[in-house]
């Protein structure tokens, strides 16, 4: 019982080790060249979703939590950016909002001068109508104050008979805002210092 | 849980067609010949005592018991035996031994063994007697009444209930027999009452007789038993004269699955059988001739007493023969009873009525589980779900759903919309069953 | 004479019972029928003819799909009127300006998918003209969200936009015992068959008395969605029962045979897991109704509760339980073992003496 | 040479991986919202398929057969990280359409399939042309399917940017639910319907 048959015990060990050896081996090679080309890949579509609402923009720098951003065109600061998350009909709707370059002395300042969705899972042909232009410019140059429904005195119309995905895009950004503008200023400032 | 089970809905309310309610039992002429099958009753088949060419009287034994579960046979006409055929059981449709005898139109009866003092007659005389005089269950079932009054000694019979419902449509034989003879059917009772030795019975009649009730009623009232026996008016639904849903509604038990009422102390005897024990008890004669009604798509619809073995078609003729479109010949109530394949099938000792209709089978639709089974069933079973099975031949799957437990009332198959022939699928379940069963 | 005629004639036989209710499914599917054309008038008085001819064009495009599919199927075609009730049902739950290709799309999904699919009538799982609801919601969710005031004119093709009372909540303009008349009257934007309450509770108490449905589905799912709209603070009951599509649900879709559970208890559980679904999708969930969804979801669960809720059939004794403490229930057995069954029989009877 | 071809014709009409076998579904009913993540997904596929199914097939006679399921495992696995990095890099947008599903090919039921039934125990040679074969089945499968589910679905069909045709009614008014999960079930149970009614499939 207790001797060890190396033919059946011990050599499906070591096979199995060299094989997997072999394939942490390939991984690491394809690691080492993709790596870089997959971080710059990801840099770019964020860049690309940014300068939908910065044109002119060269750069950009965020936080740690990787969900405020300043935008600068050679080192002038042009606008500010924050991801908001909303939940919707279908699920969560990842925003990203464009802040002009106000003063930040409280969330009443700002001005939005523009939103995109990022991702979202709203039924389509109905809530997914949240990514069309007609209801996303109505984010453009409206202060904080604003985002609201026009049925209760806000500058937003909902779509009709998708209310609740457009309530979603609202509160989304209104609640993420109030979260993350304590960290937008730290962000801000801490540019500015530099 | 009434209001989860509603007890009182399980059955239905089909259409009563008492029709020969008020009809005076007659007596069919003779036959000329009676065909006598060996396999009358639920048991071993009889055995056969008399050979091609024998001389024998009315009530002379020709066949005897094959074994515990079964009775004798009697030769119910006066002739000569003129052959020993194989034929098709007009019940099981297994195949049997049948007696024929020529009758010569004598009706010469054998010397009748009339006991002097019946009253005085010991326990185990009377279980003979019965016995001998082949005495069965006369309400459908055919089993043997010597064995039902002998119970294993483990179980204490203290009940007896008397089956006088007749709940299926257009039969009124035992409706006629509590009018006309309801003194011999308390006789008998008393008889069976002393056998068991118990002192508690019920007669259970439905409400559609009530001129039965009230004669029963009388004649209790006027036994010396009338403290023992209580007269039950039960309302009128299908199937309340099987044994079982008879029970729970008299006494409030179920009798467990599988069991037999004798599991809880019961035993439950037809009306007509206890006509039979007291025929056999004072007076000696053996049962050779039974009542039954002829009904449904005949020209003069009767109740009639005739001779064991008669074939329909002279019954049939007695009461003024068939209307043109009727193709179908039943034994038994329109509920339960048997499709005859031909108007010559001779009667035999459960056959309790001789219908005749029209045929009106309608195509098998797809079931719709609309419940009406579910709700139909007295035994509280799911129906359908033996013919999704058998369809699918699941068989083990049956007796998950009490298959067992099924007593073939047609209930189910009644009410169904979609017109499923359930009780054929039931049927086939049970013999697949049979089969499969470790022997 | 007699004799001969007797003797000559070929018998049939079958199996008993040889008689037969004169109940068949024909029937029931034309009392449904028969039912079902209250809510119609209903909707062909609330918002003008075009209702008229979405029914229509629903019912016939049933009729013709069943017809194909019975024919692809190599079965024969029976007109039972299933596809009739199916098409009726499917019509009354769309949008009354719900353009004809929609309804000829979703009438012929409900038959050729949810049913014949599935091996036509009684052994479909969902109920057809729900699911096919169900499948044109989430195809055209915009057209199926547009709603219109009523018009209250038979000729009239107009059509202005309007919420349904249950889309837009309590900001109803009036008196609440206003809102209660309107919603049981049918005066509200709402789908062609679900806006009078009244309508369709005519309709379902001549099912009720020709016996074709139960009281027991009706009574407790609407008796559910009534009571926990009591009990949620914020909610009306009444106006949870007489808004949107609960009534019709309730005696027309949830009753349906095919898709609800057999046995009494079974119907008891089906109804309240629906009743508790209306109420959790629309007052917690994204959607302003749910009764459509309550019923479907209900229907997946229906196999199950067929399985698992039997009748206890006569004479059924239970099995003795396994305690989870084997020490007691040794103890609990000798006792048992004790007073044997036929103790116990006894004492009944001596009850009902 | 001859059952070389047979091994080919196999995978794509008897023995197809999606439509007889129905194995791989969750890949299949999940990324075949476009063509263009048909024509992704099939790449990806085959690419593992075939690599697994030469390495397995080069190393069945020294594989002992204890371990022979974790090894092919480890080899799968690696396969697909490999084409999960490459994708990234290379090809982001389609990368991020298939999402969750590069990663999942893992656990595709064709190529552990392929690998422990066919290439464990035949020649390269024929193991290729098996792997090409399910590939190439695999990829007529999915495409078919995203082809209905794009036109229902979209009304239109586009084919990497480039758009082919839109069908006049639907375009106005698609039928989004051949784009939701409900629609991949749908268009399946249709195909694979019509598919045994001309009798390509046998009933059994």
């Amino acid at each position: 019982m207790s001797k060890t048959n190396f033919r059946a015990d011990i050599v499906p060990i070591l096979f199995l080790t060299v094989v997997v050896c072999i394939s942490v081996i390939a991984l690491a090679y394809v690691d080492s060249i993709t790596y870089e080309k997959i971080e710059t890949a990801k840099l770019e579509a964020f860049k690309e979703k940014l300068s939908v609402h910065f044109s002119d923009m060269t750069d950009f720098t965020s936080n740690d939590a990787n969900d405020c951003y300043v935008v600068f065109t050679d080192n002038n600061t042009i606008g500010y950016a924050v991801k908001t998350i909303g939940s919707g009909y279908g699920g969560t709707i990842e925003m990203l909002v464009a802040l002009e370059p106000t003063n930040l002395s409280s969330t009443d300042d700002l001005i939005l001068r523009g939103l995109s969705v990022i991702s979202h899972s709203e039924t389509p042909g109905l809530g997914d109508k949240i990514t069309q232009s007609f209801f996303l410019d109505q984010f453009q140059e409206v202060s904080f104050s604003g985002i609201e429904l026009s049925k209760t005195g806000g500058d937003i119309d909902a779509i009709s008979g998708a209310t609740i995905s457009s309530k979603a895009v609202i509160n989304g950004i209104v609640s993420s805002i109030e979260d993350r503008f304590d960290s937008l200023v730290e962000l801000v400032s801490s540019v500015e210092v530099s | 849980m009434s209001l989860f089970n509603n007890e009182k809905s399980h059955g239905i309310h089909p259409p009563g067609n008492k029709i020969t309610s008020n009809k005076k039992i007659e007596r069919v002429p003779l036959p000329k010949q009676v065909i006598l099958p060996l396999s009358q009753h639920i048991g071993a088949p009889s055995k056969a005592i008399v050979k091609k060419g024998d001389e024998v009287k009315v009530g002379q034994k020709i066949a005897e018991a094959g074994g515990f579960v079964s009775v004798p046979i009697h030769s119910t006409v006066s002739g000569k035996v003129t052959k020993v055929i194989e034929m098709v059981s007009s019940v099981t449709s297994n195949v049997g031994n049948a007696i024929v005898i020529e009758a010569d139109g004598k009706d010469d009866w054998v010397k009748i063994d009339k006991p002097s003092k019946p009253n005085k007659l010991s326990k185990k005389e009377i279980l003979n007697r019965v016995k001998e005089a082949g005495i069965v269950g006369l309400g459908g079932a055919t089993f043997p009444t010597h064995v039902k009054l002998q119970p294993p000694p483990d179980k204490k019979i203290d009940t007896i209930i008397i089956n006088g419902c007749e709940c299926e449509p257009f039969i009124t034989s035992d409706h006629r027999l509590m009018l006309e003879h309801g003194e011999e059917i308390l006789k008998g009772l008393e008889i069976m009452m002393k056998v068991l030795g118990c002192n508690e019975a019920y007669i259970g009649i439905e409400s559609n007789k009530p001129d039965a009730i009230e004669n029963m009623e009388k004649i209790v009232s006027e036994s010396n038993i009338s403290g023992e026996v209580i007269v039950e008016l039960l309302p009128a639904q299908y199937p309340m004269g099987a044994e079982k849903t008879l029970l729970k509604r008299i006494l409030g038990m179920e009798v467990p699955i599988g069991g037999l009422p004798m599991d809880v102390g019961v035993v439950v005897q037809n009306v007509g059988t206890l006509k039979a024990i007291y025929d056999a008890i004072y007076d000696g004669i053996p049962l050779v001739e039974r009542v039954l009604t002829v009904s449904g798509a005949v020209k003069e619809p009767k109740n009639i007493i005739s001779r064991f073995g008669t074939p329909a078609s002279e019954i049939i003729d007695y009461c003024g023969g068939t209307n043109s479109n009727a193709n179908v010949m039943i034994f038994g109530g329109p509920m339960m009873g048997i499709a005859q394949i031909s108007f010559d099938t001779p009667t035999t000792k459960g056959t309790n009525s001789i219908l005749i209709q029209k045929n009106n089978t309608e195509v098998e639709g797809n079931c719709i589980r609309c419940g009406t089974c579910v709700e139909n069933c007295p035994m509280n079973l799911m129906p359908l779900m033996y013919v999704a099975y058998v369809k699918k031949n699941m068989y083990d799957e049956l007796k998950d759903y009490w298959i067992d437990n099924c007593v073939e009332c047609g209930s189910c198959a009644y009410g169904c919309p979609a017109n499923i022939p359930l009780v054929q699928y039931i049927k086939v379940g049970k013999a697949e069953l049979q089969k499969r069963r470790p022997k | 004479m007699a004799e001969e005629t007797v003797d000559q004639k070929r018998l049939v036989v079958s199996t008993s019972p040889h008689i037969h209710d004169k109940k068949n499914t024909k029937k029931v599917m034309y009392v449904v029928c028969l039912a079902l054309l209250l809510p119609i008038i209903g909707g062909v008085y609330f918002f003008g003819i075009y209702t008229l001819l979405v029914v229509l064009v629903s019912v016939i495009t049933a009729i013709t799909t069943e017809f194909l599919a019975k024919r692809l199927r190599k079965r024969e075609f029976i007109m039972d009127g299933s596809a009739i009730v199916t098409g009726m049902l499917f019509a009354l739950v769309l949008p009354p300006r719900i353009p004809l290709w929609a309804v000829i799309i979703g009438a012929a999904f409900c038959i050729a998918i949810v049913k014949e699919a599935f091996g036509g009538l009684g052994h479909n799982i969902f109920n057809p003209a729900l699911a096919g609801r169900a499948f044109i919601t989430v195809s055209f969710a915009g057209l199926m969200t547009s709603w219109i005031a009523p018009v209250k004119s038979v000729i009239s093709l107009d059509s202005i936009t309007s919420a349904t009372p249950l889309g837009e909540g309590f900001s109803y303009a009036g008196s609440t015992s206003d809102l209660y008349i309107d919603l049981l009257f049918g005066n509200v934007g709402g789908c062609i068959g679900e806006t009078s309450a009244l309508f369709i509770l005519i309709g379902g108490l001549l099912l009720l008395a020709t016996g074709v449905i139960k009281w027991r589905i009706p009574v407790v799912y609407i008796g559910t969605v009534f009571l926990l709209a009591w009990l949620i603070p914020g909610q009306d009951p009444v106006f949870h029962i007489l808004a949107g599509g609960l009534f019709l649900g309730a005696f027309f879709m949830a009753t349906d045979y095919v898709t609800c559970p057999m046995t009494a208890k079974g119907q008891f559980i089906f109804a309240f897991g629906a009743g508790v679904l209306v109420i959790l999708i629309r007052v917690y969930g994204s959607m302003p109704e749910g009764v459509a969804f309550s019923i479907l979801l209900m229907n997946a669960f229906t196999p199950l509760i067929d399985r698992h809720v039997k009748p206890k059939p006569y004479g059924y004794i239970p099995p003795e339980k396994k305690s989870r403490f084997p020490l007691k229930k040794k103890a609990k057995t000798t006792d048992v073992a004790d007073k044997p069954d036929q103790d116990s029989s006894t004492d009944k009877k001596e009850g009902k003496k | 040479m001859v059952h070389i071809l047979k091994n080919l014709k196999k995978g794509i009409i008897n023995e197809n991986p999606v439509f007889i076998l129905l194995l791989g579904l969750c890949p299949t009913l999940a990324v075949s919202t476009s063509i263009d993540n048909a024509f992704g997904m099939t790449a990806a596929v085959m690419f593992v398929l075939i690599s697994a199914n030469i390495i397995v097939s080069l190393i069945r006679g020294v594989t002992p057969d204890r371990v022979r399921i974790p090894v092919f495992i480890v080899i799968i696995a690696t396969l697909v990280t490999i084409v999960d990095l490459t994708m990234k890099a290379f090809i982001p947008e389609l990368s991020k359409s298939l999402g969750i599903f590069i990663p999942l090919i893992v656990v595709n039921c064709i190529i552990l399939g392929r690998a422990e039934a066919f290439a464990s125990k035949n020649t390269l040679a024929d193991s290729v042309a098996d792997a090409l074969g399910m590939g190439i089945g695999f990829g007529i499968a999915i495409t078919i399917i995203s082809f209905f589910r794009q036109l229902l679905g979209t009304g239109e069909i586009t084919i990497f940017g480039t758009h082919v045709f839109s069908a006049p009614g639907l375009f106005d008014n698609p039928m989004s639910v051949f784009i939701l999960p409900m629609g991949a079930f749908l268009v399946l149970g249709c195909l694979l319907a019509t598919l045994r009614y001309m009798g390509a499939i046998e009933s059994g």
